[in-house]
């Protein structure tokens, strides 16, 4: 009997292998950027591509946190809206406490950002498992709400952060930090606590396991519910961080504030190699993901090829190319 | 390796002489390979009409690969078929079951979310002035169900109904249309006693009607009734072909294993007491079971006989909290609620589920996530995953469990089905539990590693835990158990152990007043 | 009984409309408030489609007196505003003139051409009639078209040159990005005209990240009061702005209101100039309390 | 051992039951009448239960061509700006040739206008079968596309219909037969086409299973990128219909027709029990799920509890719920 038990020693695993389909993303991006450089050689001056990058952070912020939330089985279509909101509570309470608080009325009105980043996504997180709303339409239904409620707080207008605070806040978009600019600093900071989180820790794995079988993780001790809701409040906090990062930019925040970012942030997660049916997260593609719709957007305007009308058309072609590239470089 | 060569020149040299019929299906010198690792090489086979052929080799042999190949699901990377003299090529499964090939698969395949005459009549529907002849489709479906003694619905959704319902369908499925070949790759795994009669009935109807077939299956004694020829796989090579009447079931786990084998059931162990672990009063799950209280003994294997659908997976998924259903229990004495399978594995309480494919394992993933999945919280204490500990403990679970893997790297779903259950072994006990329920242990398991597992079973309770063992194998259960409970129609018809713990026993256990226990109706 | 008078306006979608949605409710809150014979109902529609479904449900619960509306576009409103007057409703129209002008009792329209051509004219004057600029068109409306139309025609022939042209949606992320690439783009921007102030807040926020100076003007629409305060202020870079009151539907629920009761008869187009605003002026458009 | 093997009579099968999932779309809409005659007692009057019914047309058409895509474990969120898009290309076909044709050019743009449909639904469900590009991101792209060019066509501006056609078309909109408005009964006849051909033949079983389990679908001989295909170019088909209805309602297209419609039907495809992961659509609950839409906007315009700025937070409110009873109805 001994004899059948000795197991032929198994090859080692490759760790460090390299995947065509992980590095998609990245050759994108690459090719973007030749692309770029060959439209304008302005495109790779280095204020040009901080820009970009410094745009792509909200969406990048925010993708990070969709990357859970896809790679747990879910979606949420209310992010968008929910950074307006956030940003309105956000401006609200600054300017409530700034006669008193002075320019600590900055920090804390970040906590209360992060504390209501966080209650939105527990909404969501909640109405989609407990209340077993197919995702699609429960963070449909609460992005109606969350512009509904910015609307109605502002009035349909506008509201700007108060001047006092204005200046002290504006380096969280404006400034840099050693040459970089802070909003890549913090975007970078989400995506590697993010990556953590997905790859190193327990949770990562229950994400992945609930996205992949929901059976098996149940079977297995996992709670779905409290998973795929955990999932939700990471995407409420990381819509906060990007609404944090996003009042100083403009100093207000407006029933426009966020919309359609939505789309913007599938489409960085999907293009960033996480499949939307769940169970395998990317957060580094995610990034590049975000940073190559912002690129697009930028060529776009940058070039002289296309008619102004024309230019949402190029950007859908360019899209379905690179993900066809993607597909077909397995 | 000698002493299977032994044996093939000694007892049963191959008859060498020309065929007295032409074979309706050949296979030659197939070999497939997946990258760099050759699962298949190298196989020739000749499928005679009216023959029942059958081919064994252990657990990750390349049986279910052989007989993927033959209907078209996958393609050889070397060698060829042909029907009738003819070469043959398929790319498509559509088009050997075109050209009269059918394969019930080891897996389930089937659409959950459609009706089961949906299924059965996938891709071939039955049409009447353009629309579908549901009416027409649901009768056959119904009629060709009952023929397999398969009771669920034509209208049920696939999704509601059990494992073995799901078998008897996909069977129901392959034998629809008229076939040349008919290829059943461990059909009776999640299968009892009266459907198994009821099949291998049918297989011999098949035969006398001149069709070939195809049967895999590590029940040797099904082998052994069946089979006009057996053809032997090793590590994806022949060993041999032989004529089944001659072969004994030693002689069969021989050749596969390729060495000596020990006896199947270890020597009973009275490792027994009489302190109750884990006590269930009154455990109730609606539509499947009523009323139901035992209690399984510290260091006792405690078997669960019944037929299908007694509703015994029912029972333990009510009692740990994957269904709904109500129960009282105790473990060790003291009162527990258990709400989900988190708070039984943290009481200590395991359950090994027989459905691994859907229920046991994440397929897309690697082994090493799959095997600490349950245990994550004891096993990685903190709150980062501990890579190195989870690759040595994976290490420790292929030589324990003899799991057999081309990688470490592999991911679940490219072990064998064999391999797998046993991967889905290991994962359970990580968490360390002190009362094992499982279900269907050895299903696809093959001879010689039954035997280990059995091993494993004891070595469980000689440990001072409690093992359920939930079967439809009443011999493996009549081997192996202290004592047996025997469900019917969701209740306990009885308990058998020492004298009593004979299979016929059992049978009648299971069986009797069936009809009159149906009238009062459970759902 | 109560006379009913409808409004139908957009939703509040960017700040104008908000501005439009604010007035509106004040003049209905003041209105039922003043004259309790008078009813005056106020629904904003997300689109032209839903702006028709709201006049079908306004008018199939109750007879109207009178409609004042605000429509999405002229085309597609025309036939359905129609159906309401021929049950005998008084209409004002507001902003955009319906297709068939017969239909119009009152007619309170500002003037989008207008708003295009006096900017072009004052960056002509300001830039001593040559310059390279770039423009920031809002949603594809009828708007938009009208104002790009009455500033390009206006510049047509002069050494203005328009060096680029986009969409920027009326939403000021939109703009500051834009505005980031144009500057990217060129090297010498002379002006910036943004057709609406809530785009002309991104591009100024980017101009003041980039630090350049080479940018003499840039210049909005629409009087928002965030810009107006600039002009008062005597902002070097934006001196100038266009009103394009959204106020005008106050204007036009009072004037509506005020002939249902029969205080006066009020009837004919009346068309709101664009006078620029200047700093000494500039008091006179400055509504600190309005949301826009 | 014979003894065993004899079989019990089958269950007897149930055909004809009656399944609350499956009615939980009509019991929503009867609450929601109910609850409209208390808020306002016009609701129920003819006028107004015939406007919001005609209208709902347009989004109940695309929405059973929605059930096709769903059901077969698509998705398509360009169908709002494809709407725009026929509706443009149809209009300016017909202008053209009104001159040559006289009242000939209607007939002769509608067929142009399904022809289109048609060859968009096919560019779709190429991109998406044969490219394998996740739905989201495939449609997301098109969405674009299509928008961009009405938006070229128009110049940013509106295309109206040509004077000489607008009058013999107008009643494909505002037009009776036998007293019943005739979007009502195109949208009636293209939901029984749609059931007919969902449930009655062997393409729709076709589509259930390639929704339900790809690879189930494929070992059955089904070609999973034909079904596929085939459902896109349904729901084109369809969307064609809802834009032949749609061009004489406001006899124009411009760059904004049809914005979000998308969103609109899948929630009406949601709401009427179709699973967005496929395998199972329900034409008629679809056309109650459009009809729900509808009624809970009208009910806002004819109710007036809620700011104008809310509006959309309770539409939200209320299609959670109403997904809420459906849920706990089971
Ligand atoms: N897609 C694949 N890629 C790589 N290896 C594979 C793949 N599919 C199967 N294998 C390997 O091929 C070998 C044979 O598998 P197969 O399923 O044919 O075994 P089997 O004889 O049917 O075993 P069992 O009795 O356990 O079902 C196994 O080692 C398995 O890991
Ligand atoms: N949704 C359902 N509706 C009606 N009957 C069902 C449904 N699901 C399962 N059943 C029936 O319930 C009974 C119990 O199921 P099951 O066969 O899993 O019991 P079991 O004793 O665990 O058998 P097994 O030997 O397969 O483990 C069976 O008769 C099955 O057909
Ligand atoms: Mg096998
Ligand atoms: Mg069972």
């Amino acid at each position: 009997m001994t004899a059948l038990t000795q197991s032929v020693p198994a090859r080692n695993e490759r760790r460090y292998q390299f995947s065509w389909a992980d590095a998609g993303p990245f050759l994108a991006l690459a090719a973007l950027l030749a692309l770029g450089f060959l439209v304008n050689p302005d495109f790779l001056s280095a204020t040009n591509l901080s820009n970009v990058i410094t745009r792509s952070a909200y969406v990048a912020i925010i993708a990070v946190g969709a990357t859970f939330v896809i790679s747990s089985g879910g979606l949420d279509l209310s992010v968008g809206s929910m950074v307006a909101f956030i940003a309105g509570i956000t401006i609200m309470f600054m300017n409530m406490m700034a006669p008193s608080l002075g320019l600590w009325a900055i920090p804390a009105g970040m906590a209360i950002a992060v504390v209501t980043g966080l209650l939105c996504g527990l909404a969501n997180g909640v109405i989609v498992t407990v209340g077993k709303i197919e995702p699609f339409i429960a963070t449909l239904g609460t992005m109606g709400i969350f512009r509904a409620l910015i609307t109605y707080m502002t009035n349909g207008g506008t509201i700007p952060i108060d001047r006092s605070l204005r200046e002290a806040y504006r380096p969280v978009y404006f400034g840099t930090l050693g040459g970089i600019p802070i909003p890549i600093l913090i975007s970078a900071i989400v995506a590697v606590l993010g990556a953590f989180v997905l790859y190193k820790t327990k949770y990562g794995r229950k994400c992945a396991a609930v996205g992949a079988n929901e059976d098996v993780a149940r079977y297995s001790g996992i709670s779905v519910i409290k998973t795929r809701t955990v999932a939700y409040v990471i995407q409420g906090v990381c819509v906060a961080v990007a609404a944090i990062c996003y009042v100083p930019r403009l100093g207000a925040a407006t029933p426009t504030t966020g919309q359609l970012w939505e789309l913007q942030v599938i489409t960085a997660v999907v293009i960033g190699g996480t499949a939307l049916r769940g169970g395998k997260g990317r957060i580094w593609g995610t990034i590049a993901g975000a940073v190559i719709l912002e690129l697009i957007a930028n060529l776009m305007v940058l070039s002289d090829f296309v008619s102004e009308y024309l230019v949402a058309a190029v950007q859908g072609v360019i899209i379905i190319i690179a993900m066809l590239v993607q597909r077909f470089s397995k | 390796m000698s002493i299977a060569a032994r044996i093939d020149t000694d007892r049963f040299a191959a008859p060498g002489d020309a065929l007295p019929v032409a074979p309706v299906l050949r296979a030659e010198g197939v070999s497939k390979q997946y990258g760099t690792v050759t699962v298949l090489s190298d196989v020739t086979l000749d499928i005679l009409p009216g023959e029942i052929h059958a081919v064994i080799g252990e657990n990750g042999a390349g049986k279910s690969t052989f007989m993927r190949l033959l209907s078209g699901y996958i393609e050889p990377t070397q060698g060829a078929l042909s029907m009738a003299g003819q070469r043959v090529r398929f790319t498509r499964p559509d088009q050997a079951q075109a050209a009269g090939i059918a394969l019930v698969h080891q897996e389930i395949l089937l659409a959950e979310a459609l009706t089961v005459t949906d299924n059965l009549f996938l891709g071939r529907e039955l049409t009447k002035g353009g629309m579908v002849d549901d009416a027409r489709m649901r009768r056959l479906a119904a009629a060709k169900l009952a023929e397999l003694g398969c009771e669920v619905p034509a209208t049920a959704l696939v999704h509601d109904i059990s494992l073995a319902d799901r078998q008897m369908v996909q069977i129901a499925r392959a034998l629809l249309d008229e076939h040349r070949v008919v290829i059943f790759d461990e059909p009776t795994a999640v299968l009892t006693g009266g459907e198994i009669e009821r099949l291998l009935a049918i297989i011999f109807e098949l035969k006398a009607r001149g069709i070939a077939v195809l049967y895999i299956s590590h029940r040797l004694d099904e082998v052994q009734r069946l089979a006009d020829k057996v053809t032997v796989l090793r590590d994806g090579k022949m060993v041999g072909t032989y004529p089944g009447h001659t072969l004994s079931q030693i002689d069969m786990a021989r050749l596969m294993v390729g060495r000596e084998l020990a006896a199947l059931y270890p020597q009973k162990q009275a490792t027994r007491t009489n302190q109750p672990m884990l006590s269930v009063l009154n455990a109730m799950v609606p539509g499947f079971v009523r009323d139901v209280s035992f209690s399984a003994h510290k260091g006792e294997i405690l078997g669960f006989a019944g037929m299908i659908g007694a509703g015994r997976t029912e029972l333990f998924e009510g009692i740990l909290g994957l269904r709904p259903g109500t129960a009282t229990v105790e473990l060790n004495g003291a009162p527990i609620r258990i709400r989900s399978q988190r708070e039984a594995l943290d009481a200590g309480i395991a359950y090994l589920t027989e459905d691994r494919k859907g229920k046991g394992l994440l397929l897309q993933e690697r082994l090493g996530p799959n095997l600490t999945l349950s245990a994550l919280a004891s096993f990685h204490p903190g709150l980062v995953v501990k890579r190195a500990r989870e690759a040595e403990a994976l290490g420790q679970a292929v030589s324990t469990y003899d799991i057999r893997l081309k990688s470490l790297g592999a991911r679940a779903g490219q072990l064998s089905g064999g391999n797998q259950q046993k991967l889905l072994l290991a994962k359970v006990l990580l968490t360390d539990p002190s009362v094992v329920i499982i279900d269907e242990p050895t299903r696809g398991i093959d001879i010689a590693n039954k035997a280990q597992i059995y091993g494993f079973i004891q070595d469980l309770v000689r440990q001072g835990k409690a093992c359920i063992v939930i079967s439809s194998e009443m011999q493996e259960l009549v081997g192996i158990c202290d004592r047996i409970i025997v469900m019917r129609e969701g209740r306990i018809s009885g308990e058998v152990s020492g004298e009593t713990m004979t299979e016929s026993q059992i049978a009648l256990l299971a069986t009797s007043e069936r009809a009159h226990v149906a009238q009062g109706g459970m759902k | 009984d109560k006379k009913v008078v409808a409004v139908s306006i957009p939703a509040a979608d960017h700040g104008w409309t908000a501005g439009v949605v604010y007035h509106a409710q004040a003049a209905a809150k003041e209105i039922n408030a003043a004259f309790p014979d008078v009813e005056v109902v106020v629904k904003t529609s997300p689109s032209a489609a839903d702006q028709v479904s709201a006049l079908e449900d306004l008018s199939a619960s109750r007879k109207l007196d009178a409609l004042v509306i605000l429509p999405y576009t002229s085309e597609e409103l025309t036939q359905p505003v129609k159906a309401i007057k021929d049950m005998g409703t008084f209409i004002t129209v507001v902003d955009r003139g319906l297709t068939d002008a017969s239909i119009q009792d009152l007619y309170l329209a500002g003037d989008n051409i207008a708003v295009g051509a006096n900017t072009a004219k004052f960056m002509i004057d300001k830039l001593g009639g040559k310059g390279d600029i770039v423009v920031l068109r809002g949603i594809p409306t009828v708007i938009d078209d009208e104002r790009i139309k009455g500033f390009q025609d206006t510049i047509k022939g002069t050494g203005i040159k328009v060096l680029d042209i986009q969409y920027a949606h009326w939403n000021s992320d939109e703009a500051f990005k834009l505005m980031q690439d144009y500057l990217a783009k060129y090297p010498h921007i002379d002006a910036v005209w943004a057709n609406d102030d809530d785009m002309l807040l991104g591009v100024l926020e980017a101009v003041k990240q980039s630090g350049r100076t080479d940018i003499k003007l840039a210049l909005g629409g629409n009087g928002m009061k965030d810009i107006v305060k600039k002009v008062i202020d005597g902002d070097s870079v934006t001196p100038v702005e266009t009103p394009y009151p959204p106020s005008m539907i106050k204007t036009a629920i009072y004037m509506t209101v005020a002939n249902l009761i029969g205080q006066a008869p009020v009837r004919g187009h009346v068309k709101l100039d664009a006078p620029l605003i200047t700093q000494a002026n500039a008091k006179e458009y400055y509504f600190p309390d309005s949301p826009f």
